[in-house]
């Protein structure tokens, strides 16, 4: 029997690696896998680069396991919000790398990945500083930048319900990266509100079946978000 | 009397037609969205996988679930549809937004927009999406005060600060005027607000200001 | 108040030019828009494009707008199957111009298309007859081709349901190419099995999005099919 | 005794570990699912956007909404999923199929497989996905007589007909044997179907067949 539930954080975290790098799923609070990076930062992995929307705010979750030193590079489209304390004391001390990407050319290098495209061009950024350095083309009259296919070694995504299969929901505004980070990491980790049992998601109704994802841990983030 | 916030984004609203889909950006932009009668309809996009986006909920009927690309709670309309960010942003860079209403720094005569970086030595500028939405939108708009606070023209020759994209603003609406951004002439006079003049507009522009024809 | 249901055939088929590509969805009988091709046959544009899975079977429906000689080239990934007669006839005369495209390469040229992205890399027909004349680069130590996007004038495809503003849902596997070719299409018109209120599509259920569909025409497909 | 199409198609199943994602191509390839014991679960994919296809419908039972990419009715499983043709192509390009299971008219000791056209004069063959799957999924078997209707060894040194993919098989499973196809040394003998001599083998096989070291 297929069953990617998983028992513990300890499970879901196994084999994680130094040097890897981690997909990190959410935009602002919604779709955010908090209880997996809790377990990243005990899991213990270093060295790092971590792909994410944002660079971490306040002292908690992505911010903290930056402040611990594990890790060496973000690329986000977003590094600069309301509280991103960490990432700022880091970036100009010098101890952290990064990588800005616009927000859509990260969304589509992730589903590059995922979809087995090594490249790809685009018009965003072109004749901007973000797209220095980079090939440049013209199509239908107007430059374009080449931009490479951007794997994870894993992705830390949230959902909303999870069979055991791996196929997934979201809800709300919760799908937002995590539905194509799911597709382009060697390994896919959930963590999900709900565990049903297979077949209880019509098939018209999975937005990410399970063949994208290896293991599923539930974590019930309490009534509010019930 | 040149207009208030709240005016500026009322004058941007009066000219979004029903049935356009439109993005409107982070802060002044969003208070469009307040000024479309409820009668148009007008289809919101948000970038984090959002098209029918509705009012703010009342305190007590905020869905945590549910936030806005400036990452506020929001509701959904009837009609409203959801989806993952790189289909969000295919919608965006596969030009099939009517409308895109952004803040800048500085808006060129020639269509340029900076509103990203501050300057060419600021390392670490927050980007978001707003490279997506001025290379993909059919159309984009710019809903800005006139000067900086210290009094200088954000509507400029050539932009000082790093470019987020080029060419790309048809029209700028700020406290003093709506201003058409036209290919090969600048930019061109649609509406002073009430009170205010031709030669105090030309004034406080750093480029040349046109009449309409 | 927006609404995208026309009263009739006419109404759905205005404006299409001789000349136009036309993406039409489908996968066998299943997804086809049936009543929009015979739509399209009697609203008389020609010498058109036609991009689909198949190139028609029998001698109805695309193998009948074939064979009434409006069709100039068909892009397709599969032009022979059981009963293409039609076509095999006019290609033999050389009477139509015939474009193969590897399926997953077409359904990702017409995704392109719909996303912004002029051109991208594939494995695919790396190193075949398919990729010859095409420009090929090395990625990840595998050869890959360029293939450039694939936009129609007009997508005709079949949902399930549809409401006014023309999000839409599809059955089973009706999917196939019609959410894609609705994207990529200057006009796209779908034929559907039920048209529901607004609302009554639930926002998670959506599979087309309206911002890219511009006219529903209601079609009951009858007794078996409903 | 060389294997008939149901044992061979049965051999084959015999390899699929539970949890594996699989494609099977049109023809034999479709007759393996047939084999996999209900308790093993293997997840069965199709081109035209399924996951978790389950075997043919009573002919009372058939649903005209759903049918695999050989275009006969399907049943689902619990645990199915739909989706649409640009997303069903990204689970086979990107390499999240564990294996494909096609036929072919020729398979190389180096791994190419010829499976679309049957002359370079064919000017017009229906290639559908096969180069897709071949160029995607993590491991490709074929699955196909031994020879031609005539005889003629279908494995061979180099194809002679237009390539579908180069160098991706790593297995064939025929009527007389199952063989893996190793980088830099070719066909190696993994098994005989009961009472097939190696000399038949190599006699029926246009290159060198290996013994396992």
């Amino acid at each position: 029997m297929i069953d990617k539930i998983v028992r513990d954080m300890a499970e879901a975290m196994a084999g994680i690696a130094d040097g890897s790098t981690v997909l990190i799923g959410g935009f602002g609070s919604v779709g955010q896998p908090d209880a997996l990076i809790e377990g990243l930062i005990e899991q213990g992995a270093k060295d790092l680069t971590v792909v994410a929307n944002n660079a971490g705010t306040g002292r908690v979750g992505l911010a903290r396991l930056m402040e611990l030193g594990r890790v060496r590079k973000i690329i986000c489209s977003y590094p600069r919000s309301a509280g991103s304390v960490v990432f700022e004391e880091l970036y100009r001390a010098g101890k952290i790398e990064l990588e800005i990407v616009p927000q859509g050319t990260l969304a589509e290098r992730i589903r590059a990945a995922g979809a087995g495209i090594p490249a790809f061009f685009t018009p965003t950024a072109a004749g901007t500083r973000l797209g220095q350095g980079k090939e440049v083309r013209e199509f239908n009259g107007r430059p374009h930048v080449l931009e490479t296919a951007l794997p994870g070694d894993v992705a830390l995504i949230e959902a909303w319900a999870a069979d055991r299969w791996g196929n997934l929901t979201y809800r709300g505004s919760g799908r937002n990266f995590n539905p194509v980070m799911a597709t382009a990491a060697k390994l896919t980790i959930a963590q999900a509100q709900h565990i049903v049992p297979l077949g209880a998601i019509a098939p018209d109704a999975v937005i990410t079946p399970g063949v994208f994802v290896d293991r599923v841990i539930r974590v019930d983030r309490g009534a509010p978000w019930a | 009397m040149p207009f208030d916030r709240t005016a500026m984004a009322a004058r941007v609203a009066e000219d979004i037609p029903e049935g356009w889909f439109v993005n409107l950006g982070i802060g002044m932009p969003t208070m469009v969205a307040d000024h479309i009668p409820p009668e148009r309809e007008v289809i919101f996009h948000s970038e984090n996988g959002i098209l029918g986006m509705g009012p703010a909920p009342a305190p007590d009927a905020v869905d945590p679930w549910l936030i806005n690309a400036g990452k506020q709670p929001v509701t959904l309309v009837p009609g409203a549809s959801l989806f993952h960010h790189a289909d969000s942003f295919a919608i965006i860079r596969g030009g099939h937004l009517d409308l895109c209403v952004l803040g800048a720094f500085e808006v060129a005569a020639n269509g340029d927009i900076a509103n990203w970086a501050t300057s060419e030595n600021d390392s670490a500028p927050a980007v978001g999406g707003a490279m997506d939405l001025t290379a993909g939108a059919k159309r984009l708009w710019v809903l800005m005060e006139h000067t900086t606070k210290d009094g200088r023209p954000k509507l400029v020759e050539t932009c000082s600060y790093p470019l987020t994209a080029a060419g790309v603003v048809s029209r700028v609406y700020t406290n003093l005027a709506v201003l058409e951004v036209v290919k090969g002439r600048g930019f061109v006079l649609a509406e002073a607000a009430p009170g205010v003049s031709v030669e105090e507009i030309r004034a406080k522009t750093a480029a040349p200001v046109w009449l309409p024809a």
